[in-house]
């Protein structure tokens, strides 16, 4: 399966263009499998079979290193009354205080990313990081994560980690670095540190801001650059343009009722994405005093007498011979919430090239190429009255909307919002400024806080400057802390070839990779669970990173290399961070509590910036866009720049829009396709400015024409076993002055390269897995949810109902607030031990996630609607997988969990035929790494690790049920609400995900339950799920959608 | 013409009977030896790096379980003694026995003492100790006289028929929660109301899901 | 007298023609000569062919051991299956052979309770065919789990977790139905046999056959009192193995029947399951009974009567079949149920549309011709058209299994099956297996049932000459 | 013992013998012949009983142990369904009927034949092992009361075998 081999039909857009003339009402389209009929399948079947690779090969899987061969004796493990090996208790020698075997701990810390940091929980087991939670008083976090915080903890378990310090490649250790460095040192600091240069991410943790300005003041001449390829430069670029400073805007959502981006999809990165998602979501959710009643009143009819002799019964599950009445049902619990009349939710514009997760979002998605977006920005500009602006036409449907945009913006003074993108040119956000001023936004929805980045400079130009010297032969020692710029920097500036103009090359990083090769030295970078380290939040809120285990490999923070620089070598990074806000504190007296809550807490009190007030003046001009066709360069949503490239959790989590694996690809919209004549999997040469790239098409309905997007962080040729040998590089074409978008041509090259989706079919047929309604269709009728598909009623059953008499666990989400960011699937995967598979099984069709996001395409092919649906188990209280196992592996507990034991599993796999939401997961093979050393430490030892030929599946995260539950037993009370948050729930962002007590009509899932908008999925199969929904609602703009 | 002789009859009838017997037989045996001590480790002792007496410890010097098995009312994990806790009191008495050197040794190289585990589940079984003992089961319900032991053994299976059998009817084993450390505890004539009583008073269920141990 | 001193010259072996089931010039001694000669005559005499057939069936079967290996070795992966279509050849193949399995027992029981004369040549090897048929289907259930080691968790028995199967599951209804199937179609061979076994001991020239066969006749000596138990035995036994066939593939058709996947919840299943059990059975039937009377030239004991009635048969229950899938068709669009009418649609348009489209040429298509008489008692033609129709049954059950499960209810998680070559290795393993006994059967035991043809042959004596008694 | 070549005139044969008294005697034959067994005197047929006795019990043992387990042995609440689901226990009782039934007809056939017995004096005979292939035998035995040597074998010859023979024991 390499490129070369042969290549597939190219889609024929024109015939389902005709198909879909022909079909009624809304519009339907078919995906890549379904493409013009079964041809394009017939094709896949005859060139998929003799390309089959060897099973015992697999040539491409991308998991080498998760995977073994052997079918282990280790099975042993899971099947039942086998002798018991001998096994040994190695108790401690000295116990520590306060620590009780089993009990796992928690400790305050945060995740440095996108130039900010996310406020954490870290879980501890015996020692061992296990699990990342978000920390409730972070105001970055409350509580919630990212899909890159959860994955992070694989990081510091990754087999693959740089290990040692290296010299030429040979092993050497960290005090012979320390020399090295030292020496190189000392020699230029007699001239004041000339030809010392310094490389660096974006830094915001005080410590090595702190530990910078020490240096310069002993050597003036070292020079700091800074560079990171996805960094929001153009946000402080833009900033700069319009206040004449670097300044930090932090958004408030939870005052916005109209929202336009201007290509910014700040739900799925930036330092406050995962905040603005709760704060946006908590002005979009609607809860309404109308109770939901799905049943037709109707007499029930007798059901048959069932159930043994009471000792034998299940105390808490009961059937009820006298009693015919279904178990305490949503339907009988009084719905809260405002007066349907009342009911309201915010509005969102968005414009961009490529469909986002914000777009999907969007009530309005106009699809703009990205280097026209500056020409809205001026139209709207205009539109809203900013002096000095012209408006601008694109020649698209978008331009007739700015009008009514404006009028709607204009209509919501002070509660509206006008959002650039990160990767939007300066003067975009320049004129965001201004427009935000111009409706008096600033102070209201938007905040101007000091720039979060300690050497807010322009990266760009840094960058250049420091090539040139390296050229110009100015550089003696460089050293690169943290990052991989020979991958990462544009390819017109050359950087490898720049570099091996210096004498003595240092770099610190978490893996031996494309820079390190061609460093003198390497030394390996501590990840953040494992060292001391301090860093701001998305509104300057520091956290005080703390260790939860000594570092693996004697990784080192880019602090404890600077203090070398410094002079003052063999600081401790533990010594740095606390030296330095000792610094800031007069004796003992107050610093001790402060620095034990601080890292209790996990938040320095009392560090957010405080706003500062600016006038913003509008740009002279903005970049012309892009004349003929654009290439748009954006971060991969799961790998991002390239450094969780290793990463399995990351690399085999779906990418929300294309649901793709373990590749990137271009992205282009059906009508440029059907142009280029390419359909899914066609290799493409893209050539712009005399660099060119190959790289598969993805065609991704909803992208705008004469414009493809490609994603960086793959094509790595070293750093892991995973990250290497997918994708392409596509930092081979990016060149300095067009970073995020150039000028290009693509060319069909007729060689094909498989990838690996996990959802080939697109659209939702003829079904409605999604109930969508708008917010007046809602108002009109608010039980629309029920009536493509009536809940089968309990009289139509012969058998009488189970009572669920003591807890009744159930799920509610939220399909109007999911945001589609898939951080629950990683969620998962961490809390629940879930295997990596790898690139070829995925595209066999099994991977492993228990809860899925299912992303549906809606209406026209070249604008569709976007939509998401979280498919976790259904806990359906009718299970049909139950009904077909032959040994009882799969059974309903009291509570109304539909268990699946493990241990008693022999694989007939008749469940997973039978359900159907095909929630159920299989072990084809030994998917779970028994052998693996490092990686037994990230997981989680209160959830069986599964082996070849066993069911699984989402358990409600039943471990924390019973772990829950023993404590309310011990304090003789009922587990309270919210006591238990199963995984995906707790990592939510937008809290989409609610899970409770169904029996307890107070608690926050009953009160989702009783909502008009809750419906089951397939609920006319009377499986009787009971995870349900909560309808999908838009809030359109009436004018809009008449013109 | 014959071609057998007269015996076979009797030999042919013969080994059809003897087959179904051997057969019979065959699986007897093997049934018993599934449920024998070679394979449940039932009343099998263990080889440890000491000697370790529960019957000196707790009949003779009357100390009680959770002085060394200190998280037993806590957690999952019932807690097996750090060095340092033997060395409490090893410190001064018996400092110098041989058989003690390993723990001395432990205590001074900061090596943990390695103890082969004699109660021992399957990695798929969670089992929580805290729980159990809040709701009134006795230590020696599952492990026996323990007092008595000089050296450690199992007194039960602890196979999965074994577990369901109290499971399903607490009632029958549940004792008074003062008397959950007592190893000498007898269960009263009146067992099965004392039970249902104590079941309704600590709000005992009878916990038979699967979820309740895999997971 | 020894029977080699009188003159009893083998008649030659010509076909009599469809209407008569003996060719001419038979005798009680002539008959026993014929059949017991294809086991008792010297090794260098067995026909070239059946050495040729034995070879290539040997080695076929050995793809069967290799990929059972691997298949342990590596886990289920190693087919082509993945969610959703978490079913595929293993389940397919234990379909169609426990189908053609069907047939032996069907006619040694059912003809027997009907008293069909022709049945008699064709019910012995037929019901080995039954035997083989289904030990290939046996290894399938368990072939297919995640956890062959622990496949017995399927039976009920005490063990150290107290576990029980779970009897609502079709699954344990396939195990008890498929192993008392085995069980008493092994039964009704091995009775069948004894008394042949007796003249086999009775015909043998050395010592040692003599041995075996006497050991394994049980010293049966032909007394009245045993004949008279003996066919009553017989006879109950057919009344309960008619029965049993029709409910073995109507609990294998549960397995479908029983779920909600479209496409396989139907209530006519069993019927045309069962029907479609007999099509494929007589067609294997066919596909074994026209080589093995060339090869053994029993042209005169297996004659154009046996095939054409199987022929029919053959016509009859594709007939059910044909009713059976227009039925399916009918109803998945009377329901208006969406789910159902996509699922027929799909399989027919589908991915997967070319497998409809030949199965309803093998199955429904192409056997209506048998209609014609001609073509019905051209030997080449039958022979050919069994081999359509088994391959079309096998279909069948792949478009059943595999199509209706690759796109069921949430299009997020259809998906596309393809086989590896693993699920070809094992499929052609079984086939060469089933083969492989059926030779080695064939040339070690009576393949046609002697004491029965002497009675038919009695019957017709007593036809043509009533005043025989006289004569003696 | 007397051979004969037809089944028919087998029966005759052995209709005079059981009138002339004769009781202890058995015939032999290469295939099943209707009314022989009659005609020696062989009335009752118990193998049917044993076969229905034999269904009973299966579908009680099949029946009885569903349900015991689903009820009794491991009560669970599977697909919301009653614990004790009959209808769907009706397959494996109908099976379990068949399964034991066919095995009590089988080897209870055998049994009352007092089969296996590979040895018998009928086969010291050398012509007898014609039996199995195209004669029919008509055998008095010695300790038939009204056996006597010379008679019986004068007897014999009236009904005009083929030959008679005498059977060592």
């Amino acid at each position: 399966m390499t490129i070369g081999d042969n290549p597939s039909k190219p889609l024929d857009i024109s015939k389902i263009r005709a198909k879909l003339d022909g079909s009624k009402g809304p519009q339907y389209w078919k995906s890549l499998e379904e493409v013009a009929g079964s041809e394009e399948v017939q094709a896949f079947l005859e060139d998929e079979f003799p390309n089959r690779a060897p099973d015992w090969l697999d040539p491409v899987s991308r998991r080498t290193a998760f995977k073994v061969m052997a079918a282990s004796l280790a099975l042993a493990g899971v099947s039942a009354c086998t002798k018991q090996p001998k096994e040994l208790i190695v108790p401690y020698v000295r116990q520590p205080e306060d620590f009780l075997p089993g009990k796992p701990l928690f400790y305050a810390t945060a995740m440095p990313m996108f130039g900010g940091a996310i406020g954490l929980l870290a879980e501890s087991h015996l020692g061992r990081p296990t699990k990342i939670e978000g920390n409730p008083d972070h105001p970055g976090s409350l509580g919630a994560t990212d899909h890159f915080a959860q994955a992070s903890v694989l990081d510091l378990w990754d087999p693959d980690r740089s290990q040692t310090v290296t010299r030429y490649g040979d092993i050497s250790n960290w005090v012979n670095f320390v020399a090295a460095l030292s020496s190189a040192r000392d020699v230029l600091a007699l001239k004041n540190g000339e030809g010392l240069r310094i490389l660096t991410e974006t830094v915001n943790s005080p410590t090595v801001a702190d530990l910078f300005k020490t240096i310069k003041e002993n050597l003036p001449a070292v020079k700091w650059h800074v560079w990171e390829p996805a960094a929001r430069n153009t946000v402080t670029r833009g900033a700069q343009l319009a206040f004449g400073r670097a300044v930090e805007p932090v958004y408030h959502f939870e005052n916005a009722d109209v929202i336009v981006s201007l290509d910014s999809d700040f739900f799925s990165h930036g330092p406050g994405h995962v905040r603005y998602a709760r704060d946006w979501a908590d002005q979009r959710r609607i809860r309404t005093n109308i109770t939901h009643s799905p049943q037709p009143k109707q007499d029930r009819q007798e059901g048959y007498q069932a159930g043994p002799a009471a000792p034998l019964r299940n105390q808490a599950a009961t059937h009820s011979e006298e009693d015919k009445s279904p178990s305490p049902h949503p339907a009988q619990v009084q719905a809260e919430g405002k007066p349907l009349s009342e009911a309201d939710q915010n509005r969102m514009y968005v414009f961009e090239n490529a469909p986002s997760i914000t777009g999907g979002l969007a009530d309005h998605r106009f699809i703009v190429k990205a280097s026209q977006v500056g020409q809205i920005a001026q139209s709207l500009a205009a539109a809203l009255g900013v002096a000095g602006v012209q408006a601008a036409q694109t020649g698209t449907p978008a331009d007739a909307a700015i009008a009514m945009v404006a009028k709607d913006l204009q209509a919501h003074k002070g509660r509206c919002l006008v959002i650039a993108g990160d990767f939007q040119p300066p003067e975009v956000h320049a004129l965001a400024h201004t427009m935000n001023q111009a409706l008096g936004n600033a102070g209201k929805t938007v905040a101007y806080i000091e720039s979060l980045d300690a050497n807010p400079v322009d990266q760009v130009e840094s960058l250049k400057e420091l090539v040139g010297d390296m050229n110009g032969g100015k550089v003696d020692t460089l050293l690169i802390l943290g990052g991989n710029p020979v991958y990462t920097v544009p390819a017109d500036l050359d950087f490898a070839g720049a570099m091996k103009k210096v004498k003595l090359r240092m770099h610190l990083g978490a893996y031996d990779d494309e820079t390190s090769l061609l460093c003198h030295w390497h030394v390996p970078e501590a990840h953040y669970l494992e060292t001391w380290n301090d860093a701001r939040g998305y509104d300057g809120t520091v956290t005080i990173m703390q260790p939860l285990i000594d570092p693996l490999y004697d990784g080192k923070t880019v602090a404890e290399v600077l203090t070398i620089v410094a002079g003052k070598p063999d600081q401790s990074a533990h010594e740095l961070v606390k030296g330095y806000w000792q610094g800031r504190h007069n004796d003992d007296a107050d610093f001790t509590p402060f620095w034990q809550t601080s890292l209790h807490d996990g938040i320095v009190k009392g560090t957010a910036s405080t706003p500062v007030d600016l006038s913003a003046k509008a740009p002279g001009s903005i970049p012309p866009p892009v004349q003929g066709f654009e290439v748009v360069f954006r971060p991969d949503s799961s790998v991002w720049d390239g450094r969780f490239a290793n990463n399995g959790w990351l690399q085999e989590m779906p990418k929300t829009i294309t649901t793709l694996t373990w590749d990137n690809t271009v992205w282009v919209s059906p009508r440029t396709a059907e142009k280029l004549g390419v359909g899914n999997e066609d290799v493409v040469e893209i050539k712009a400015s005399g660099r060119s790239v190959k790289g598969a098409i993805w065609v991704v309905p909803g992208h705008a024409d004469e414009s493809a997007t490609i994603q960086l962080g793959y094509g790595r040729s070293r750093g892991g076993r995973l990250a290497s040998g997918i994708g392409y590089n596509a930092n081979a074409i990016r060149t300095s002055n067009a970073l995020w978008v150039i000028g290009a041509d693509l060319r069909k090259t007729g060689d094909s390269w498989r990838l690996a989706s996990v959802q080939h079919t697109q659209t939702m047929e003829e079904r409605e897995p999604i109930r969508i309604a708008t917010l007046a269709e809602y108002k009109k009728n608010p039980m629309f949810v029920n009536e493509s598909e009536p809940v089968v009623p309990q009289y139509l059953t012969l058998y009488p109902d189970y009572k669920y008499e003591g807890y009744k666990w159930g799920m509610s989400i939220d399909l109007d607030t999911c945001t589609g960011c898939g951080t629950c699937v990683i969620a998962c995967q961490a809390e629940n031990n879930i295997a990596v598979v790898g690139k070829i099984e995925v595209r066999k069709g099994r991977h492993m996630h228990w809860i899925r996001v299912d992303r549906y395409f809606h209406g026209n092919l070249d604008d569709p609607e976007l939509y998401f649906q979280p498919v976790p188990c259904m806990m359906c209280e009718n299970a049909p997988c139950e009904l077909v196992c032959p040994v009882a592996a799969t059974v309903h507990s009291g509570e109304g969990l539909n268990q699946m034991v493990y241990n008693r599993c022999v694989g007939t796999r008749y469940c997973s035929n039978n359900c159907p939401y095909k929630v159920r997961r299989f072990n084809f093979l030994l998917y779970s790494d028994w052998y693996t050393q490092s990686l037994y430490g990230v997981r989680n030892p209160d959830v069986t690790v599964r082996s070849r030929g066993v069911m699984e599946k989402c358990s409600y995260c039943v471990q924390r049920i019973n772990s829950a539950k023993i404590e309310a037993e011990r304090e003789e009370r009922r587990v309270r609400d919210g006591e238990i948050t199963p995984a995906c729930a707790q990592a939510c962002p937008t809290q989409a995900i609610v899970f409770g007590d169904i029996n307890d009509p107070k608690s926050r899932v009953a009160q989702l339950k009783a909502q008009p908008r809750k419906y089951g999925l397939l609920q006319e199969l009377s499986t009787r799920p009971r995870t349900s929904y909560l309808g999908r609602l838009t809030n359109p703009n009436s004018e809009i959608e008449k013109g | 013409m014959q071609i057998f002789h007269r015996s076979t009859n009797t030999i042919s009838r013969v080994s059809i009977f003897g087959a179904l017997f051997l057969v019979g037989g065959l699986i007897a045996i093997a049934y018993t030896l599934d449920r024998g001590d070679f394979s449940t480790d039932v009343g099998v002792v263990k080889e440890q790096p000491v000697p370790f007496s529960h019957k000196h410890h707790v009949t003779d010097d009357g100390i009680d379980c959770r002085y060394c098995h200190t998280s037993v009312e806590k957690t999952h994990y019932a807690g097996l003694p750090a060095t340092e806790i033997c060395m409490s009191c090893h410190s001064q008495i018996w400092t110098n026995a041989a058989v003690l050197e390993p723990v001395r040794e432990s205590w001074r190289t900061g090596q943990s003492l390695e103890w082969t585990r004699v109660h021992d589940l399957p990695e798929f079984v969670y089992f929580n100790h805290s729980i159990h003992v809040a709701k009134g089961i006795g230590c020696s319900t599952c492990h026996g006289r323990v007092d008595q032991m000089a050296l450690m053994y199992k007194v039960n299976t602890l196979y999965m028929n074994w577990c369901i059998n109290c499971h399903r009817q607490p009632e029958k084993y549940i004792r008074p929660r003062d008397q959950v450390f007592n190893m000498a505890y007898e269960y009263p004539p009146n067992q099965m109301e004392l039970g249902k009583k104590l079941m309704a008073e600590y709000h005992v269920q009878k916990l038979t899901d699967c979820w309740t141990c895999h997971r | 007298m020894k029977i080699e001193e009188q003159e009893h010259v083998l008649p030659p072996p010509v076909d009599p023609g469809p209407d008569k089931v003996i060719g001419p010039g038979h005798d009680f001694v002539t008959v026993t000569e014929e059949i017991s000669n294809v086991v008792l005559q010297p090794l260098k005499k067995t026909p070239k062919e059946w050495f040729g057939a034995f070879v290539v069936a040997f080695v076929v079967m050995q793809l069967l051991f290799i990929s059972a290996t691997w298949l342990f070795y590596k886990g289920v992966g190693v087919w082509g299956i993945m969610i959703p279509v978490a079913w595929g050849f293993a389940i397919v193949n234990f379909v169609w052979w426990i189908g053609i399995g069907h047939a032996g027992t069907l006619i040694s029981a059912i003809l027997l309770l009907l008293k069909q004369d022709w049945r008699t040549s064709i019910n012995r090897f037929s019901e080995a065919m039954t035997l083989f048929a289904v030990a290939c289907a046996g290894m399938f259930p368990v072939l297919h789990t995640g956890r062959p080691w622990l496949a017995y968790w399927l039976l009920p028995y005490p063990s150290s977790m107290w576990l029980w199967p779970q009897p609502r599951s079709p699954l344990i209804w396939d195990v008890f139905a498929v192993s008392t199937y085995a069980t008493v179609s092994l039964l009704f061979w091995y009775v069948g046999l004894v008394p042949d076994l007796a003249t086999m001991r009775d015909k043998a020239k050395t010592q040692w056959q003599k041995v075996i066969f006497g050991m394994l006749c049980l010293g049966w000596r032909g007394s009245a009192r045993h004949w008279s138990r003996y066919q009553m035995a017989y006879l109950l036994l057919g009344g309960l193995a008619t029965p049993l066939v029709v409910s073995v593939h109507t609990v294998v058709s549960f397995d479908f029947a029983i779920s909600i996947v479209p496409g396989w919840h139907t209530t006519i299943f069993p019927p045309y399951f069962v029907a479609g059990a007999i099509y494929s059975g007589f067609a294997m039937v066919l596909s074994l009974a026209i080589p093995a009377r060339k090869w053994f030239n029993l042209e005169d004991l297996i004659t154009k009567r046996h095939l054409e009635c199987c022929a029919k048969l053959m016509l009859g229950t594709g007939l059910i079949v044909a009713y059976g899938y227009s039925m399916e068709a009918f109803i998945s669009w009377y329901s208006g149920d969406i789910y159902e009418r996509f699922m027929y649609w799909n399989r027919i348009t589908g991915p997967y549309g070319v497998c409809y489209a030949l199965l309803i040429t093998c199955n429904i298509a192409l056997p209506q011709l048998l209609w014609i008489r001609k073509l019905r008692l051209n030997v080449k033609f039958l022979f050919f058209m069994s081999l359509v129709v088994n391959c079309g049954m096998w279909l069948e059950r792949f478009v059943i299994v595999i199509v209706s499960l690759h796109r069921d209810f949430l299009p997020s998680s259809w998906g596309i099956y393809i086989p590896t070559k693993w699920d070809w290795a094992t499929l052609a393993g079984t086939v060469g297996f089933f083969l492989t006994m059926m030779l080695l059967f064939m040339r070690t035991l009576p393949a046609i049932s002697i004491f029965e043809v002497r009675e038919v042959l009695h019957h017709l004596e007593k036809e043509e000459s009533p005043g025989l008694e006289v004569v003696s | 013992m007397a051979e004969f070549e037809e089944p028919e005139v087998l029966i005759k044969a052995a209709e005079k013998a059981y009138d002339a008294g004769y009781r202890k005697m058995d015939a032999y034959a290469p295939m099943p012949v209707d009314g022989l067994s009659h005609a020696i005197g062989d009335r009752k047929n118990y193998v049917s009983l044993m076969v229905l006795i034999g269904g009973l019990c299966g579908a009680a043992g099949g029946f009885g142990l569903l349900w015991w387990i689903t009820c009794i042995a491991y009560a669970h609440n599977v697909a919301g369904r009653p614990f004790n689901s009959w209808p769907a226990y009706i397959p494996i009782t109908f099976e379990c009927t068949v399964l034991i039934a066919s095995l009590t007809a089988v080897f209870g056939m055998f049994a009352m034949n007092r089969l296996p017995q590979p040895y018998h004096p009928v086969f010291n005979v050398p012509e007898f092992e014609r039996a199995s292939i195209d004669r029919f035998f008509l055998c008095i035995e010695a300790d038939d009361p009204q056996f006597d040597a010379q008679q019986t074998r004068a007897f014999l010859e009236e009904l005009d075998p083929l030959q008679v023979s005498d059977v060592e024991k």
